[in-house]
């Protein structure tokens, strides 16, 4: 048991630290990922990537949660990437040199309205036709779905809602036709799109995996998203509190700064060790996935939840903490907010997520 | 001890029914529905007073020498009840709840004849000069200045957290006229003209991409001394009595009510992965009755208070306690809301939730103001004496610690 | 609407204040309550009772909890005595008058092991034989059982657990033959008994209701215990906040009073809420029941709901802010921690009530 | 970063295992299951350490000169982890954890070839005397004195909270040695002998009717000097160094994981009115499970406190956030313990728990410890620093309040 980074993690924490510190381009910022590596990092060295693992993700996103950097590295390379990382050697062959380049964006299309969000939830229908499919429904919340060169589309080929079985994955050109995307941003700043199908027709070699099996692998694919989302929230909310407490030594009320009041103090305290809880967890749920536990997933749910539960704590103790100016959008601590907000919202939110560590 | 409630009451609910029935409009219920504030929409919430001021109905805790209807403190709440369960945006409090009293106790006749009409009529807008930066719950500690100049004041300082200030043409506000002796006792309240030169309003974003609130700067701006409202430096008298008036005022516990049951309406349709709907989910139902339990509770602490109110007793602090469990809960059923939409909550589409405007939501309409809701709701622990300044209060005024 | 209590009714807070607070005799309390004519303030003034509805009740009980009293009120006056007023003109003409001289306790068994708390999830067995009833069985945490010289037993006659048709109400004088009691204490003090019946013949007038029709009127009593535990809980609650803040006065560290301690102070704050929020409902509960309004029964599920959470929050404070001493059986707020405790065990648990209060 | 297991650790963990298998008597572990506190019933316990003490494991972190065992910090807590789920009791540890470190720090030898080997065999049962009335949490306010006499101390005064004083012979106590000057400087270190003329002991009844505290009453008790540990006025440094040794010494997961999963066991056999189980309740489900995931993060936080310690770093505050969480994790074990149980955990035979006695449980036996459990937990946050206190060094040493 070990829990020091290795000198090639440190350097890359380092680097990532520096990085989001040194005042980034925000236009240029995918090419610059794309050039340190960072779009390379979880790709196997046969397919032309790091070969690096769940801990290095981790590290990297940590230091982009801490730095705020709004970008697309969860939909392209931990969703998209994750699912062409899992497909056969044509596929990677195809798409993964472009996405490494940072020439191609990706998406993930797997939430309904009006549907709680779970994969076995999906009713978005792929009829076979003449060897091909045609597809019939609406995705929303399609993240990064606006910039998207390619979109990964979950579809039932048969059972119903609610089945693991008969969901299959299709790689949608977004330009096709039948195709209506509608963008929009989220709470967070971040983008997304709704994605309307109206008759779309697929040749069948845009089948990622077996048909109707694509279950398992996307929830792999999600679970580590909801890894890299838990490292991201890990550096959003040390930020929180970091700014809470500078802020209440300096700012004074009654004549003395508002962090003497023990009351605060010890609200204070409780943020601490409930971020520090989380960062156990998210070490937990990473290195039980990444070694193959079987409580890999037990894990992973209790970090989603906590996610959501710490989230809220930790952000709505900062806002109150700084009073009316937290609730602005001039001090950084409103975007974090959002931020966490929204992590809450995707995937899956902490209530949905205990009830499943409960079942076991 | 009983819960009876007048035939009369019975009567004029029906009354109040009737009339909202036929008056609020798509445009203003459409306001109603898009207010994720407790400040709704200027112009509909206008719209909205001066159909109420048309009836004589827009103050009804005035007095009724004063444009107030001479109801009942249980047909107050009975009109209080109606107007949230219609889904009427609410008025604007500054002039009608705050000023308006402020005058009504300690304004000149002359004072009164002028301004009062106006406030109930809508023809001024009024914002609250009360909070300075670095002076939030800290009301004694405020800095800006009025220089006696002849028969005016001239006011340097600036004012933040003035709600409405870049819709408002009148402020009242709290200004210090003298700087030595007891911090409290050099303040004084003056009414000013926002057209007055010397003053600049900048609007302040909010989380939910809203200027609501808003810094005032006050650049030698003058201010006749007719327009003080009490003494000179004592101030603190007015600002104090207002927070008398305001006392059992306000009901919460209505309107959470409300919000309650679209919530579960909305569960209703949200479809969980096992085929259910969310509503029958036993762990967002639990959650669901644990709020509405609390609010069960805190209607009849309400009541508790109406019935003190109604005998002529002091309900004392049963109604800062009212402060801080609405306002929590508040908080708490806005978080019920974005968690039961899920990733719906998170589209972010602030211009449809514009009245009249023309981006339509991209979900549900229902999902569009629960995040604006949640964002805006953190603000109320914070405003109106946070609460940690309200839990001090019941610390000493009630356990004498 | 109106909270006001009424002459007669102040006249019987301030004559039941003055009693626990005169240091009474334990030994001849239940005479002494008798004298007070407290036994038969819930009994029609037809049976020669007093005719006092459940604002009455409230008023005595609050009393009682206040000065921490441990009396057989509930088992004898608001369980036995609920059924008994319910039952016909013979039954109340032959138990009620002793009852109201003191000189008849009762219990009501409803309770099994390993059963949840519900009068439905009945399982003891009554099975009828030659005009009769032969009772086979065990039900547990009978209060009051030690002492009562009758218990009333509920009993299924038909049916399966869980179904509220088929339970029947049998009243049985635990001297009978097969009867087996095991006196216990509870951990508040208050006495109890577990109940086993071997093969116990009961006549067919041992039957309080019909038979198969018990449910509802069980539930009704039931409901009315639960407003005499919620008045008892607020006056117990209120002499823990109170101890509490006295305490706090006094007892110094670092130098001051612990009670100038701001961490403190807003936790005081908090039970005072706590406590204001259970006599609200305590009285939204009462009034709702005793005018018949359709969410009463609502109502009584938040009270109960509010006694456990509310109940441990302000108990569990208090002890905390007592420091060591709170943990003694030297102080009062030893005492009334367990009574409130016990509460919760009491009728169904918090949960139980609100996941009811939610099905609605 | 790994989890990974030495191959030596999983060798270990069998002999540990084994060891336990053949050593446990039925006594021991019938106390183990009675055990209500993290005081166990003292025969047994003392029972138990003589068994471990003829295996050289009695004191596990003690240094290997002093007869400890050597083993690594994943050693130890895999030792920790059997014996929790081999449900031992604890030893008590006024002597092993507490009284032994110091002499080990501080003591001269011939305290240390004295005292050390009785503290292992058992042959000592120390109590410790910190705690004043008066003064909690504070202890630089202590008042018990102690008047240089010669070659003795002359000591006058009480201690209270002295958990196991009326079962001790021996007790380890800080004194006033000195009125003047800061309050900490004046203190001191002693050993005593209990037997000693002056001491008198009296029991303090806990809520759970357990005298398991008591008050210690010093009326001129002579102590030799040759029992101070440490200088004359520097006994903080000894105290001080107690607190050091015992950081991160603690692991509360191990044995909350037990808890929770003979609390699933228990309500599998709750029958709810519904005819299922009350373990496949989804709300009870939803609260056992927050509970479990918070004791997952608890354990992976103690990991990381180990893993610092094997690394050689000071954990720093990982290791004062574990007493808060542990502690509070614990006391909602126990409230979820009542709840399951319902009116079953209502039924209070302390006689029943005592080991080997002869009142039998009214209920089932897993029913019996649940109430003194949760009433015994209350003092959790209390003792060895209140977690108020805990929380304040937090915020002082970690966020530089």
């Amino acid at each position: 048991m070990n829990f020091s980074l290795s000198d090639e993690q440190q350097m890359l924490a380092d680097s990532a630290r520096r990085f989001v510190q040194g005042g980034y381009q925000a236009e240029t910022l995918w090419h610059q990922f794309a050039e340190l590596g960072w779009l390379a990092l979880p790709f196997d060295e046969d397919d032309g990537g790091l070969g690096a693992g769940l801990v290095e993700t981790m590290v990297l996103l940590e230091e982009l949660g801490r730095g705020g950097v709004t970008t697309p590295y969860l939909a392209t390379v931990v969703l998209g990437g994750g699912i062409l990382r899992r497909a056969d050697a044509a596929c990677r062959a195809r798409y993964l040199p472009d996405l490494m380049a940072g020439d191609l964006q990706l998406a993930l299309a797997v939430d309904e309205q009006e549907r709680v969000f779970a994969p076995e939830n999906t009713a978005l229908q792929a009829r076979e036709e003449g060897g091909g499919f045609v597809l019939n429904g609406r995705k929303t919340v399609v993240l990064n779905g606006d910039q998207a060169d390619r979109i990964l589309v979950l579809a039932r080929t048969g059972g119903e809602p609610g089945d693991q079985r008969g969901l299959s994955l299709f790689l949608l050109d977004p330009h096709s036709p039948g195709v209506t995307l509608t963008p929009h941003r989220l709470v967070d700043g971040h983008r997304a799109a709704r994605l309307q199908l109206d008759g779309v027709r697929l040749s069948a070699d845009a089948l990622i995996f077996e048909k109707d099996a694509a279950f398992e692998p996307v929830r792999q694919v999600l679970d580590e998203a909801i890894l890299a989302l838990g490292a991201e929230a890990v550096g959003a909310l040390s930020v929180l509190l970091d700014d809470t407490v500078e802020y209440s030594k300096t700012r004074k009320q009654f004549g003395v700064p508002i962090g003497s009041f023990q009351v605060l103090q010890h609200r204070m305290a409780d943020m601490f060790m409930a971020l520090e809880q989380t960062r156990s967890l998210l070490l937990a749920a990473t290195l039980k996935t990444l070694e193959g536990h079987d409580d890999a997933r037990q894990a992973v749910h209790a970090l989603k939840a906590r996610i959501g539960g710490a989230g809220r704590h930790i952000a709505q103790e900062a806002v109150q903490l700084h009073g009316g100016m937290g609730m602005t959008d001039e001090l950084a601590v409103g975007r974090y907010f959002k931020r966490i907000t929204a992590m809450d919202g995707l995937f899956g939110g902490a209530d949905q997520h205990l009830a499943a560590f409960a079942r076991g | 001890m009983d819960l009876k409630v007048p035939e009369q009451e019975r009567h004029f609910r029906e009354e109040v029914r009737a009339f909202l029935d036929e008056s609020l409009t798509p445009e203003i219920l459409e306001a109603g529905r898009k207010t994720t504030s407790v400040f709704a929409p200027v112009k509909e919430a206008m719209a909205w007073q001066r159909l109420l001021h048309a009836k004589g109905w827009a103050a009804p805790h005035w007095p009724k020498e004063y444009g107030g209807t001479g109801w009942s403190v249980g047909q107050r709440a009975v009109f209080a009840e109606e107007l949230v369960r219609a889904e009427a945006p609410p008025l604007i409090p500054m002039g009608l709840q705050m000023c308006g009293p402020c005058l009504i106790g300690f304004g000149t006749e002359e004072q009164k004849a002028h301004y009062l009409p106006r406030i109930l009529s809508g023809e001024d807008i009024w914002c609250q000069g009360y909070s300075e930066p670095g002076a939030g719950s800290d009301l004694a500690s405020l800095k800006t200045f009025a220089e006696s100049d002849g028969d005016d004041y001239v006011i340097n300082g600036t004012k933040i957290w003035t709600t409405y200030a870049h819709h408002a043409n009148r402020m009242f506000l709290l200004v210090r006229t003298r700087r030595d002796g007891k911090p409290q006792a050099g303040i004084t309240f003056l009414l000013l003209d926002m057209n007055t030169p010397g003053i600049t309003v900048e609007p302040i974003v909010g989380l939910d991409e809203v200027p609501e609130q808003c810094q005032v700067f006050f650049d030698n701006v003058r201010v006749p001394k007719r327009n003080r409202v009490g003494e000179e430096n004592d101030g603190w008298t007015v600002a104090k009595y207002l927070l008398t008036f305001e006392r059992g005022g306000q009901d919460y516990a209505p309107a959470l009510g409300v919000q309650l049951q679209r919530l579960k309406q909305i569960a209703a349709r949200q479809t969980t992965a096992g085929g259910g709907s969310l509503r029958d989910d036993p762990v967002w139902a639990h959650k669901v009755a644990a709020c509405e339990s609390e609010v069960l509770a805190l209607s009849f602490t309400e009541k508790r208070i109406k019935s003190a109110l109604s005998a002529g007793k002091d309900p004392g602090a049963l109604s800062s306690m009212t402060k801080i469990l609405g306002t929590e809960l508040q908080q708490r059923v806005t978080e019920l809301g974005i968690e039961t939409l899920g990733s719906q909550a998170l589209v972010w589409q602030p211009q449809a939730l514009v009245p009249g405007g023309d981006e339509a939501p991209l979900g549900p309409e229902y999902a569009l103001t629960a995040m604006a809701s949640y964002l805006n709701a953190r603000a109320c622990s914070i405003y109106g004496g946070s609460n940690e300044v309200q839990r001090g209060i019941i610390a000493k005024a009630v356990l004498g610690l």
